[in-house]
Parts: structure tokens; C-alpha cells; sequence
């Protein structure tokens, strides 16, 4: 991990999660990559603020979770619109909590707790992020199995199961294989990898195109284009960015989708 | 035609156990992809009781002489690979990294496609609480999930549900391995 | 970084002759490619003399137990293989299935040459890191690749180039049409 700069928040794109450390809240630490949704953004706060999902404390949550999205977008991190709904959902919530009881009405028992049709999705939702997990786990499990290497088949067939893009692909994993072994000497240098991302992505923010081969031009050194060359793959790995090629062995751009 | 073929000479063939265990394994091996005893029965003429026993007694074998290799039954089939302990080992000689991990909101969306299936990207909206375009994409890119076809609704929307990969690659015999989703109430508090 | 640690980690490692014989049956299962004993000597930190007596004692064992499988040593390395009795059945389930496909280290050494033809055994080994000798023999009988002449260096050896009937496979016009990595190429070569 990186030490926080002036925003106080550093990225770590290994793991595609952003880490919030600080702002004005006392002690809020959040993942953001931690969190697939609204729903799960909720249950974080409920857990956290020590709240029982069958009674939530809907103004302190609500307060908590506006909080959030306010220091997301100070972070200038894309809100989804997902999590706007949902905070437009929890202060109505919150506000027909507020409203005094119809006097008429007759009993408690007649009247919907306004929370409830959140809690049953909360509820609902849990069980889910629950299987989630247990796939991840089966995964991990299974990906530490390997079939046999492949057995050229029959000779006499002339058909084969393969074509030119299995050959590119192919390719640039060998290719790939060996920029992982530069990549392993480069980590112990001073080039930041983190560096080269956030120059790049600033780069792609501010003039929506960037061309490949002028940024790599720019480089002074084989360890900084080769650090380059990996900050780009990063970001196509990681964020909605596209690779085009107008023509053969032409100049690539690095554009936003 | 290959199955005429294969009837005339399963009549005369008669395999002992020892020697139908030899080639089931022999088979199994060649198999590009998990192969079921149906498919094992037809080729060798023999009844899937017989293969099944075979594969069982196989798979014992391995296991008791703590074979670098494991016989498993997976997807609907069964398949050799190398047992789970060595993974370290052999990710070293074949220079390749643990697989690309999925993301939460991945996981997440192929667990509501699992349990939920066939099911709708509205659906899957409802029960997450977040778009899943992306993570759809994804998992169809990795060919985990697949199209079924289209509900009779409004906009007729796409439905969804796991593919056989899915099952490889989760190790799964069939889906009703997975656990009931009743059973994840339990860790809800 | 990565070698680093291997080798931190192989000298630690202590395996006692069965976990051995266990890891060299799953690494040798893996591989695309006949294994040899220094191979394995070196991605496991082993002495060679062991790792050749493990191998024998996984031949012996597969053949007292009268395996469909066997462990045989060729081109100068060890494979596990079909038993050879058994070819009848194996050929007639071979022969149930679509089409061919190349094993990856065939695809690979196919690319290797596809790009950086006239290219040497040599040279092909460079990028690949692995030997690619029955790979090699297969792109050849599938008439995928041909001999170039040879190259003046020492041993001279022979080249390799990609033939005429890997244009029309590939449905390609002339060669400047594979698709281009001419821009990564430049980074790490």
C-alpha cells in the first residue's frame, strides 16, 4: 500500500478496491471495491453501527449512508445511480417514520412498518451475498485442480480447432510471460507502478483519447516504458477503457468506452 | 453407423473387471472434457452399472495410493486431474498464476443467476440492488452462465442460467449439489 | 521475484519418496510435452538420481497394477501414455469426436513461428522457455510449418517457417494479415 497523498485515499488496482482512510467522519474506513451494491453498502452500515436488521435505526443509518455517497463524490468516485435510488428510498422511509400515527387508526398491528419491505430485501439479499461467498470459496478450491496437458488427436484429421485469434492470444500470453518476469524486477525499483495508472488515467480523463505510442515515446527509460506498457494493460484490466487499431502495426488508442 | 459398429464388437468382447477398470481409465484420459458413463457404455458395449463400478473402484485406487492424480466426478462426468494439495507445484511448472478471481458484484450475480434460474436481468436488479450489465457480461464472457431463452413478459427480456463450465469450474456433479439457498437463512442474523 | 522465492521454497521442502512420486506423476500428467528428469530435477529443487527413481517407481507401479495407463520414457523425457493394447478402443472413442485440436504447446509453438519466422528450435525455445521438439514434429506432420533452410550460426540450424496450407487453415491471404503485436513485441524483446 501506498502512503496517502493530500486526498488521503490511495488506490490499490491489484485488487481494483479504493481504500478511504479519514475525511471529516472520525473513523469511517471503507473499501469501496468491497461493496456490489447499495444493499451491501446497508448491511456494512448496519453491522457497523451495531443495529438489528429487524429494527434499524432508519435516521442514523440514512445519516451514515448519505455520508458515504457525499465522500464518494468529494472523491470524485462515479456514484451509481443504484445507490442514489436507495438514498432516496431511505429518506422517505425515514420521513413516514416521522409522521405522527393516523389517530383514527386502530391498532399497531394494522399499521406496515414503512422499513419492512427494506428489510425483506435486505434479508433476502443477504442470503445471496451469502452464496456468493460460497462460491467464491468453491473456486478457489477448484482452480487448484488441472486436467491433462492437451494429446494431439487423431492424425488423420485435417480439420483443426483453431484460428488466426487463437494464435494472437496466444501469443501475447507468451508475450505476457515474460513482461510478468520484468515486472517482478521493476517492483523493487522506483518507478511506481500506482504512478504510472494515475498519470495515464488522468491523461484518458482529461483528453478522452490518448495514443500509445506518443505516451510511450515519453519515456525515458526500458524500465519506465516497460512500467508504462503494464499501467496500460492495468487499466484495461481493470476500468471500461478500449484499445482500437485503425490498421496493421499502426498506433493504438486507449480510449473511454 | 459408429454405434452398429461398436454393438457388433461389443458381443464378442467380454472384459474382465481388471480389464474393463484399464480401459475406462485409458479413456478417461484421452477425454477431453469430464465423460459420463452413458457415453463410456455406448463406446465400450458394456452397461453403465459395470462402468460405474469401475470408475468407483478406480477412483478408491487412486486415493489409496496417494496418487498425484485424483479420479473425480464433475459436470455430469468423470475426469482425471491432479489432486488439489500439488496446486503450488504445478502452478510453478506451468508458470501460470491463480485463475483471475471474480469480482464480488460477479459472484454476487452468478449466485442470484444460480439459485434463480432461469432468470431475468430485472430479476437479478431486484435481488441486488445494482445494475448487473457488466458483471453479466463478464460471466458470459467466461461462459459460466448462458442464454435460455426469452420470458413471455412484458419486453420479452433475456433469461439466464449456469452453463456446464459453471459446473467444472465450481466442481460441481450437477446443481443440485449446490447447497439450498434456505440453508445461507441460517447465517443471516 | 518469483525464482527467488522457488528456490527459498525448494530448499525447505523435504518430500518423503511418496509425496515425490506423487508430484512428479501430477506435473508429468500436466505437461504438453514429454518431461525430462532435469526438468523436474530443477522446478522442484530436487536431485536428478531421485526424481529418475521416482519415475521408474511410477512405471513399475502402473504397470503391476495393470493400469490403461502407462509411464514410458521418450524423446528424452517421460509421458504417461494410453497402454498400448489398448489402442483398438482408444482409437474407436477417438474417432468419435469433432475435429482436432492442437494442445497448447502446438498453438504456442504455431505462434512463435508464425511471428517470428525464419525461426530456430533454438530460438523458439528462448521464447517459449519449454521444449517444443514433439510439437514441433506435430506442426510438421500437419504440414502447419515447414523447413526453411538453415540458419548460418553456429550448428546451423534449421529454420522454420509457416507453409502454405497454414494460410489456407487460417484463412489467411499472405502473412500480413495476422493480426499485429508488432507494439507489444517492441517492449520486451
Amino acid at each position: 500500500m501506498q502512503q496517502a497523498d493530500p486526498e488521503q485515499f490511495t488506490f490499490d488496482f491489484r485488487e481494483s478496491t479504493a481504500q478511504i482512510v479519514g475525511g471529516t467522519s472520525e473513523d469511517l474506513k471503507i473499501k469501496i471495491g468491497d461493496f456490489a451494491g447499495p444493499l451491501d453498502l446497508l448491511l456494512f452500515l448496519i453491522k457497523q453501527e451495531q443495529a438489528n436488521i429487524f429494527d434499524i435505526p432508519i435516521a442514523r443509518i440514512t445519516e451514515k449512508y448519505l455520508e458515504y455517497i457525499r465522500l464518494m463524490k468529494r472523491l470524485d468516485i462515479s456514484v451509481a445511480a443504484d445507490f442514489l435510488v436507495m438514498a432516496a428510498t431511505l429518506i422517505e422511509i425515514k420521513s413516514k417514520m416521522l409522521l405522527p400515527r393516523d389517530p383514527l387508526a386502530a391498532d399497531d398491528e394494522d399499521i406496515e412498518d414503512p422499513r419492512k419491505e427494506l428489510v425483506d430485501r435486505l434479508l433476502e439479499y443477504e442470503k445471496f451475498k451469502s452464496a456468493a461467498g460460497m462460491l467464491h470459496e468453491r473456486i478457489e478450491i477448484e482452480s487448484a485442480t488441472f486436467t491433462r496437458g492437451a494429446i494431439e488427436s487423431d492424425e488423420n484429421n485435417a480439420e483443426i480447432d483453431a484460428t488466426v485469434f487463437d494464435i494472437l492470444t496466444v501469443f501475447q500470453k507468451i508475450v505476457a510471460r515474460h513482461v510478468d518476469e520484468i515486472k517482478m524486477e521493476i517492483e523493487r525499483e522506483e518507478i511506481s507502478l500506482a504512478d504510472m495508472i494515475k498519470t495515464l488515467q488522468r491523461r484518458i480523463a482529461e483528453i478522452g483519447e490518448v495514443s500509445l505510442l506518443e505516451f510511450f515515446e515519453e519515456m525515458h527509460s526500458r524500465r519506465e516504458l516497460v512500467t508504462a506498457f503494464i499501467a496500460v494493460l492495468e487499466i484495461v484490466r481493470t476500468e471500461g477503457v478500449k484499445l482500437t487499431q485503425k490498421a496493421t502495426f499502426g498506433d493504438i488508442l486507449i480510449r473511454k468506452v | 453407423m459408429d454405434i452398429e459398429v461398436d454393438q457388433e464388437v461389443a458381443e464378442q468382447v467380454t472384459r474382465t473387471p481388471a480389464e474393463l477398470m484399464a480401459v475406462v481409465e485409458a479413456l478417461t484420459f484421452v477425454a477431453d472434457e469430464p465423460i459420463s458413463t452413458k457415453v463410456l457404455a455406448e463406446v465400450l458395449g458394456e452397461d453403465r452399472e459395470s462402468i460405474q463400478a469401475a470408475f468407483e473402484e478406480i477412483r478408491n485406487e487412486y486415493d489409496e495410493r496417494g496418487s498425484g492424480l485424483q479420479l473425480r466426478e464433475i459436470a455430469g462426468g468423470w475426469q482425471i486431474a491432479t489432486r488439489t494439495e500439488l496446486h503450488e507445484d504445478v502452478r510453478k511448472f506451468l508458470r501460470t498464476r491463480p485463475s483471475a478471481k471474480l469480482s464480488l458484484a460477479s459472484l454476487e450475480t452468478l449466485a442470484v443467476i444460480a439459485y434463480k434460474q432461469p432468470v431475468t436481468v430485472p430479476e437479478i436488479l431486484e435481488i441486488r440492488g445494482v445494475q448487473s450489465a457488466s458483471a453479466i457480461k463478464t460471466l458470459l464472457d467466461k461462459r459460466l452462465i448462458v442464454a435460455k431463452g426469452r420470458k413471455e413478459a412484458v419486453g420479452r427480456p433475456m433469461m439466464y442460467g449456469t452453463s456446464k463450465e459453471f459446473l467444472v469450474q465450481f466442481g460441481l456433479k450437477d446443481l443440485s449439489e449446490l447447497p439450498s439457498i434456505e440453508d445461507f437463512e441460517d447465517l443471516v442474523s
